[in-house]
């Protein structure tokens, strides 16, 4: 792994942040959101801000570029200093000046950061139009050589394209265009990529390199990924509850961190590397899915349409105990799949086959005796719980619909909190009293109580921290070892599903394009696109958890771009 | 885009039979008898048998609906009960005067409305935010023709500014359309002000939260270009629908303003007729109001892809 | 949030529960003032039989249109009738209309709305019904069915309903088909939950906060068009003094007995103001957005 | 604010279209010529039935004066003068003659012949009761020539110039024999008189306003105006009657100079006028009007006259008219079944009512009938002003008296169609409801539709009165006014007793017109001949 090792001890200091201190607007005693930081960057260097959610690192950025929302959080102490400027006492005309000329900023959302009613060129021409005298002419040529600057094809046609009719990438390109038209010294990159499939944040962040070298930009780069932080970084901070335990550059935080924090945070990161392959027991499959086929849409009324694939020709099985993992990136059709599996939407073709029972075809009422084999968890632990329901209700559900009485649900449910590590006396609670992650094992308990053959985690741990991703990906292990549950894992994270899967399917634009044992499927990707994830995953070649190199690095033999 | 508004026209016409037909049973069922009201109060019953005879009253009601809804087809609304009048010459001429008043209203509303929403949603939870919705809470809590009167009384009788009643068409003069057609716009509009600067104010505050405004203070844009060219485009979609479903409680304010002011427009036509049992006139206008709230409502929801490019049809 | 917090839910946690509402829901003055005043009209108006000086329906020809004295607080009507009992006791009926006309309309648009926004095969008919009824100007529809049941008090709410149950039922079946597509729905699927279990379990308690949003709304607008019908002459009888009918009757006399309508007027618009203020904080505190801003 | 217009194009063009579409349905206008004289006049209710013949409405009989002429009409005596014709009745009173005047033409500009004037008596005998009687006693109706017409009788019908003569209900107005032609049953459709006045059709809007102008070619007799007689010279040159919904728009329209004349003004609203300088309130009908209550005959418990009389008894004029009116210079306490004023009125054994309510006499009554206390169905209309105070003072009224009462409110056209219904109360019908009449239509037994006592033909209500109906064909047989006099005494004294309808009392309506109309005439019906309008 190579990491940056430029050293900026001489380079001018662009941003300097002392003890800052922001709260809650009007209540000065409440406990402060940022609790007095400290922070330095120089021209030209990378500096990541890295922590789990609600750290305090986006309340830094926002604190920076003095867009603090104005009823809810203020500057309460401290300085930030931009070249010799005092931000946190500058007017509003100030601070319109200081902005895109002096320091710019891009967002996490490209879709909604931009404004979907007006044509992209317009935005970036606004940025001109706002601080400089250009003429309309010379604008427009302006803002066209930055989109090529920004490897924008066909530069014209995008110029008076609106948003939505871009895609993710080139819309991150247009934010990156125009936070860089006047070629501020600070660039603020709020999670930039967050958002975007592995194969487009590998370019967005190249870009963002290339553009910070050829305007000698320093960037402050926020994520909570730290395989971005190992690409891009010349020093990183990292925050806790507001405050920055640890500041270091990059190599030296990632082989030797000073913190507790810093560790526990690395030691969660998952990386590339296959799990230990296990024994394949000799068992009827639990889920056989053949030539599975999903069609959206299709022939409406005065205008034909041809309708979406989502999904095709897909096939693959489970045996019970093991876990099989598809990925894709987004509009893949894994997610498609596996609400075909549950029968949530109905398939157009091809079989399902679950605990021996062929349900693709049943109807609703056919179908329902054969719900409690199989049970699904998904993504949004703040969804898929009702929040009316004490977890109790939620828990006994289930079983319930399937005639175990009220006071054996209840006992079992009592059972299962313990199995998902929460105390009993949480059953009588309601969802919002609890964090993301307790939610998450909440609804792995009530999909367990079911006593299903197999479970579908649908991007099930893909909005939790990483450090809660762990625990959570352990619960799930440690759950399908108990019972020997059949899992069907869905994800875009190429290192979570290492961690997880026995088998692999890679599935691209609806269909399946490599599949197989994950150790095989990792190290050894035969098909161009799967070689493609591999490569775009961030810090694929470290492993966080023991401080080193990985010993061997999933390979890209042949790779590709 | 063609296409769409092909469906769309299409799709009004189950939603009109449907009106058309509901309205028929309604009135139908209701008791009352154009025929007394015709003949007056000293007739004898043999008399107003005769009368009912003559207008098809008589016929059993699937005959008098297909006979109406086929002649409603080839355009022919029929002939008033009462009046003896062609249905459609009333329409021709009570239906200037309402439609120039509701433009006018919406004229005002959206010039007063949507400027009062955009800098509540601004300056959200000061003074001037209090004020606006104070205003428009106040809009809605007064009943129109109490404030037809107070109009009258302060600018008609007391400022003696503009004439207490009556209705001047444009071709007569501007001026006396307006001096005319100011009083009830006004009382019309406290109603339409309010409910679209609620949502004006409403719509606003959602899009001011949203991320490229954000994105459009960190490019350094002044404050009036974030608000109207960033953040009003934007939230103009649900201001276009209130403007659009609120036709129909600006149907209800022209029935009243209409009789506070002495306006020969469709709503009192309407009442008139319905308390007369004048059963061709209400159902032709009703069809006519029905008609015009879908119609605009179709307007309003076209109009937003000029607003929204997002939006395509 | 790692650690539970506080273990035993109180009666406020569960009604934040059952109304997604903000735990730190705050309350401004201005609602809190509102409040009050509704309470004591409708203190006022509830109990207004022990207290009023008179029948108001108890007419006297010799003191007609009297001005307030010690004799009559506010004066009389037309008729003789004391118009301090008469905005009393008429404050009741008005009161009752609006909160008749919220319920009615709110429970029948609840069925309906709970039918079509789940069972496709209704949905396309019923809104086809619900489109029509809305395209005909509400007042209009109502003096029609007035005329058809004649002004008594049920037929009266019953015509304020009529147009305003469309609006609920979209309300409903659009709150049911947005929580359809919620994972909590998905999982009851999952879990074998029937469709009518899901339907009322899971899918009605989420229509329940902007019901109670909707139902203050046409609780003010029912009082108001109650008056509207009343000044088109196709209101509540006037045995039953309303504020809008003693407003209608008064309205002849407003240069001359200005009372007559001031002050049903203005009790009338103070509590519809109340109403819609409290309607606006209901709104604001349960408005998933608002949420989202104050967490 | 400049962004504002232009991120708003689409409601821009929305208004815009809108505006040319309202534009474009905008009425023609209706410009008025400098020199000439208008009278706006606001009346009580909107002219929409064109058809006087067909209608008793008020506003289509006053419609019917300004365009049609009449034969003959009762001045302010009641007696019946020469109009359009002279008479001549034969000695055995069995043929009268009708001699045209010179000069009459309709407003298309032909004669006015006697074949017109057959056609138009023809029509009219078959929708006016009284004229219904007349022609049951029909020999022949002839026209001789242009100018004559020959009325020949079976037998002698005493009170016919009457008849033909009254002002109300319906007179027989001439008009074209095309016209004539159409059945009675159907309205007219072409609107040609020999009126003072010519019709604008192209200004008509039905229920708002209604537009004349001064017929040029009228010849107007020479005598006095009186009433509906003598000589009609129209000063104006247009009149534009319109309506408006709201009593205080057109109080203030009136005090504002916007308008000319309101014909009835509601006297609780006179104050509003007395701070309005060169406005003149007064009374121009000195008879005005009766308010009446109408019993149900055919089913309990007004079937039993006790019940009657003890409703009577119960109610009080003078309560009733002061609610109504106020003012007691504008109502008159008045128990006379034909009107206190006119010829045939009597007062005989009105008292009760008269000097009522006499809830204890009620009471009595009600017990010696054996009253079951089933409420009575009274209907009270809500949209019609002049209706709206009666039943709900009678109520208050009856209930002191003993009754129950269900006061069921609804609109006028409900009032009309249920008091159609000859059913028992539980299948839609009915007990009591109250109704206004001008004097002149209630001012003798023949125009009375109240004294009819013929059962199911009978008017709402329904009496069988045989004693009622021998009175009648007496008074038909009368051969002088004293006759006829004693008669309808005995009229008077039998409806006390019998309680056909219960007489509520007379008032008067005010009007109001800007002081630079001048030179009205006294007249139950407002008309539009002699009057002046100076400049201002």
């Amino acid at each position: 792994m190579q990491f940056k090792t430029r050293d900026f001890s001489t380079a001018s200091r662009v941003l300097k942040i002392r003890k800052l201190e922001v709260g809650l607007a009007g209540r000065p005693r409440a406990e402060k959101v940022l609790k007095g930081i400290d922070l330095d960057i120089r021209a030209g260097e990378t500096h990541c801000l890295v922590g789990e959610s609600g750290s305090g690192k986006s309340v830094t950025s926002l604190a920076t570029m003095g867009l603090l929302p104005k009823d809810a959080l203020e500057v309460q102490g401290g300085l930030i200093d931009l070249e010799g400027f005092e931000i946190t006492s500058a007017t509003h005309a100030q601070m319109r000046e200081l902005r895109a000329q002096r320091i710019a900023m891009i967002f996490q959302e490209p879709m909604t950061a931009l404004n979907p009613v007006l044509r992209v060129g317009e935005q970036i021409e606004e940025v001109l139009n706002m601080h400089t005298d250009l003429s309309q002419a010379e604008a427009k040529k302006r803002t066209l050589d930055i989109m090529d600057q920004v490897h924008l094809p066909d530069v014209q046609r995008i110029y008076s394209a609106f948003p939505h009719q871009l895609s993710g990438g080139q819309r991150q390109r247009i934010m990156i265009a125009m936070a860089l038209v006047l070629d501020p010294d600070l660039l603020i990159a709020d999670e930039p990529t967050t958002a975007l499939d592995v194969t487009t944040q590998l370019q967005i962040l190249r870009l963002i390199e290339e553009m910070q070298e050829r305007h000698g930009t320093a960037v402050l780069f926020i994520t909570h990924d730290m395989g971005v932080v190992a690409e891009i970084a010349d020093t990183v901070s990292v925050m806790q509850k507001g405050e920055i335990v640890e500041s270091a550059p990059i190599r030296e935080l990632l082989t030797n961190p000073q913190q507790d924090y810093t560790r526990k945070l690395l030691t969660a990161v998952p990386n590339l590397k296959p799990r230990p392959a296990r024994v394949v027991a000799e068992k009827a499959a639990v889920l056989d899915v053949t030539g599975l086929d999903m069609t959206y849409g299709g022939s409406g009324w005065l205008r034909r349409s041809e309708g979406v694939h989502a999904a095709r020709d897909v096939t693959f099985d489970i045996a019970p105990g093991r876990t099989l993992g598809i990925v894709g990136e987004s509009g893949s059709g894994k997610s498609t799949v596996a609400r075909c599996i549950m029968r949530l939407i109905d398939p157009t073709g091809g079989e399902v086959t679950v605990a021996g029972t062929e349900i693709s075809r049943l109807s609703r009422r056919q179908l329902q005796p054969h719900r409690k084999h199989f049970q699904i968890v998904f993504q949004d632990p703040y969804r898929s719980l009702n929040p009316r329901w004490t977890v109790a209700r939620s828990l006994c559900e289930g079983p319930i619909n399937f005639g175990t009485p009220k006071a054996e649900a209840m006992k079992h449910a009592a059972e299962l909190m313990e199995l998902v590590h929460l105390p009993t006396d949480a059953l009588d609670r309601y969802p919002h009293q609890f964090s993301g992650g307790q939610r998450q094992r909440i609804a792995i308990a009530r999909a367990v109580a079911m006593k299903p053959d197999l479970l579908v985690a649908d991007e099930a741990v893909s909005a939790l921290d990483v450090s809660v991703q762990a625990q959570v990906l352990d619960l799930l292990d440690d759950v399908q070892e108990r019972f020997g549950i059949a899992m069907l894992f869905i994800t875009h994270d190429l290192r979570v599903a290492a961690q997880i899967c026995d088998d692999v399917v890679v599935m691209q634009k609806g269909a399946v394009v490599e599949q197989g044992p994950a150790g095989a499927v990792l190290s050894n990707p035969r098909h161009d696109y799967t070689r493609s994830l591999i490569e775009a995953a961030p810090g694929r070649h470290w492993d966080f958890a023991n401080f080193r190199a990985l010993d061997r690095a999933p390979a890209a033999q042949g790779a590709t771009s | 885009m063609f296409v769409y508004i092909l469906k769309r026209l299409l799709a009004t016409i189950p939603v009109l039979l449907i009106v058309a037909i509901f309205v028929f049973l309604l009135l139908r069922l209701t008791p009352g008898d154009p025929a007394a009201i015709l003949a007056g109060d000293a007739a004898t019953p043999a008399q107003l048998e005769r009368i009912r005879d003559r207008l098809g009253l008589n016929d059993p009601l699937h005959i008098q609906f297909v006979t109406w809804f086929g002649q409603m087809l080839k355009g022919d609304l029929g002939t008033s009960l009462i009046s003896n009048t062609d249905v459609l010459d009333m329409v021709r001429d009570r239906l200037g005067p309402t439609i120039n008043i509701a433009v006018m209203t919406i004229i005002i509303s959206v010039a007063l409305a949507v400027p009062m929403g955009v800098i509540a949603a601004w300056r959200h939870r000061t003074w001037i935010d209090f004020a606006v919705m104070s205003f428009s809470v106040l809009g809605f809590s007064v009943p129109v023709f109490v404030i037809g009167y107070i109009l009258i009384q302060v600018f008609a009788i007391e400022l003696r500014w503009v004439p207490v009643q009556g209705y001047a068409s444009p071709s007569d003069g501007i001026g006396a359309f307006f001096s005319r057609a100011i009083l009830p716009s006004l009382t019309l509009a406290t109603i339409y002000v309010a409910l679209i600067a609620r949502m004006t104010r409403a719509s606003m505050l959602e899009v001011l939260g949203e991320d490229y405004v954000r994105t459009a203070r960190a490019k350094g844009v002044r404050e009036n270009v974030v608000l109207f060219r960033h953040a009003l485009r934007n939230a103009a979609v649900p201001i276009l629908t209130i403007i659009g479903t609120g036709f129909a409680l600006l149907i209800s304010g022209v029935v009243v303003t209409e009789s506070v002011f002495n306006i020969p427009g469709i709503g009192r036509l309407t009442v008139d007729a319905i308390l007369a049992r004048d059963y061709p006139v209400i159902q032709a206008m009703i069809l006519l109001t029905a008609g015009i709230y879908v119609m605009v409502n179709l307007i309003v929801d076209v109009s937003y892809s000029f607003f929204d490019p997002r939006i395509r049809y | 949030m790692t650690e539970i917090p506080n273990s035993r839910h109180s009666a406020f946690q569960v009604l934040t529960g059952w109304l997604s509402l903000p735990a730190s829901a705050r309350l401004g003055v201005g609602p809190a003032i509102a409040a009050l005043v509704l309470v004591i009209i409708v203190l006022a108006s509830v109990f207004a039989p022990l207290y009023v000086p008179y029948d108001p329906l108890a007419m006297n020809a010799m003191s007609r249109l009297r001005p307030p004295s010690d004799e009559f607080l506010l004066g009389t009507d037309p008729y003789g009738r004391d118009i301090f009992s008469r905005v009393m006791i008429g404050g009741r009926v008005s009161l009752l209309i609006g909160v008749g006309a919220a319920v009615v309309s709110v429970a029948v648009g609840l069925i309906i709305g709970l039918v079509a926004g789940f069972f496709r095969a209704a949905d396309g008919i019923i809104m086809r019904i619900m489109d029509s009824l809305m395209a005909i100007p509400a007042i209009l529809l109502a003096i029609a069915l007035v005329a058809l049941n004649g002004p008594s008090l049920g037929s009266v709410i019953i015509a304020i309903t009529v147009p305003e149950v469309p609006r609920v039922v979209r309300l409903v079946r659009s709150v049911v088909l947005s929580a359809r597509e919620e994972p909590y729905v998905e999982a009851a699927i999952a879990l074998g939950s029937s469709m009518p279990k899901i339907l009322i379990q899971h899918l009605m308690p989420n229509t329940f906060a902007p019901l109670i949003v909707q139902g203050t709304y046409i609780c003010a607008s029912a009082i108001l068009i109650e008056a509207i019908l009343s000044f088109l002459g196709a209101g509540v009888s006037t045995e039953i003094p309303t504020w809008g009918n003693i407003m209608a009757e008064g309205r002849s006399y407003f240069q001359i007995k200005p009372g007559l309508i001031f002050w049903p007027g203005l009790l009338l618009s103070l509590c519809i103001l109340c109403i819609n203020l409290l309607g606006d904080t209901a709104r604001d505190l349960l408005d998933p957005r608002m949420k989202k801003r104050e967490g | 604010m400049k962004n504002l217009r232009s991120n708003l194009p689409g409601s821009r063009t929305l208004a815009a279209a809108l505006m040319a579409s309202g534009a474009l349905l905008a009425p023609a206008a209706a410009t008025a010529q400098e020199d000439e004289t208008t009278i706006t006049a606001v009346m009580h209710s909107g002219l929409r039935v064109l058809d006087p013949v067909i209608t008793t409405a008020h506003i289509t009989r006053n419609h019917g004066y300004m365009i049609y002429d009449v034969l003959t009409a009762a001045d302010e005596n009641f007696e019946p003068q020469p109009q359009m014709a002279d008479w001549e009745v034969s000695e055995d009173e069995l043929t009268y003659t009708f001699t045209l005047r010179d000069g009459l033409m309709f407003h298309d500009g032909a004669p006015v012949t006697g074949a017109d004037v057959v056609a138009s008596l023809e029509r009219w005998g078959e929708r006016d009761s009284g004229g219904q009687m007349i022609f049951d006693v029909t020999e022949s109706l002839e026209a001789p020539d242009d100018k004559t017409i020959v009325w020949t009788l079976s037998e002698p019908f005493g009170p016919l110039m009457d008849v033909i003569s009254k002002q109300s209900a319906v007179p027989p107005f001439i008009m074209p024999v095309r016209v004539a032609e159409t059945s009675a049953d159907e309205t007219i459709t072409e609107y040609v008189g020999s009126g003072p006045f010519v019709f604008n059709e192209e200004e008509y809007e039905p229920g708002v306003s209604v537009t004349y102008e001064k017929f040029d070619d009228y010849v107007p007799r020479e005598e006095e105006a009186s009433w509906m007689a003598g000589g009609k010279n129209v000063n104006v040159d247009r009149v534009v009657w319109t309506t408006m919904p709201d009593n205080l728009t057109a109080i203030n329209a009136l005090a504002a100079g916007e308008i000319d004349y309101i014909e009835q003004l509601q006297i609780d609203l006179m104050p509003i006028l007395e701070s309005a300088p060169d406005v003149v309130v007064e009374t121009r009908d000195p008879l005005g009007y009766v308010t009446i209550g109408r019993p149900n005959f055919l089913h309990p418990p007004f079937d039993n006259k006790l019940v009657r009389q003890a409703a009577l008894a119960a109610l009080g004029q003078e309560e009733m008219l002061a609610t109504m009116q106020g003012d007691p210079e504008y109502y008159n306490v008045c128990g006379a079944i034909f009107g206190c004023s006119t010829p045939l009125g009597d007062e005989s054994g009105s008292d009760i009512v008269t000097e009522g309510p006499n809830p204890e006499r009620s009471k009595e009554l009600l017990e010696e009938a054996g009253y079951d206390g089933t409420p009575i169905v009274v209907m009270a209309p809500t949209d019609v002003v002049s209706l709206v105070n009666q039943p709900v003072v009678a109520a208050q009224a009856l209930r002191e008296g003993g009754f129950e009462v269900d006061l069921q409110s609804m609109d006028w056209q409900s009032v009309v169609q249920r008091r159609a219904q000859q059913a028992p109360i539980g299948e839609g019908g009915w007990n009591m409801f109250f109704t206004n009449w001008m004097v002149p239509e209630i001012s003798d037994p023949l125009i009375n539709v109240m004294v009819n006592g013929r059962g199911d033909d009978a008017w709402f209500g329904w009496p069988t009165d045989p004693e009622i109906e021998e009175m009648r064909a007496e008074f038909v047989a009368a051969k002088t006014p004293e006759e006829q006099k004693e008669i309808a005494v005995r009229m008077q004294e039998h409806v006390m007793d019998n309680v056909n309808y219960i007489m509520m009392g007379e008032y008067v309506i005010p009007q109001a017109r800007r002081d630079n109309i001048q030179n009205m005439i006294q007249s139950p019906v407002p008309v539009f001949w002699n009057v002046t309008k100076e400049a201002e």
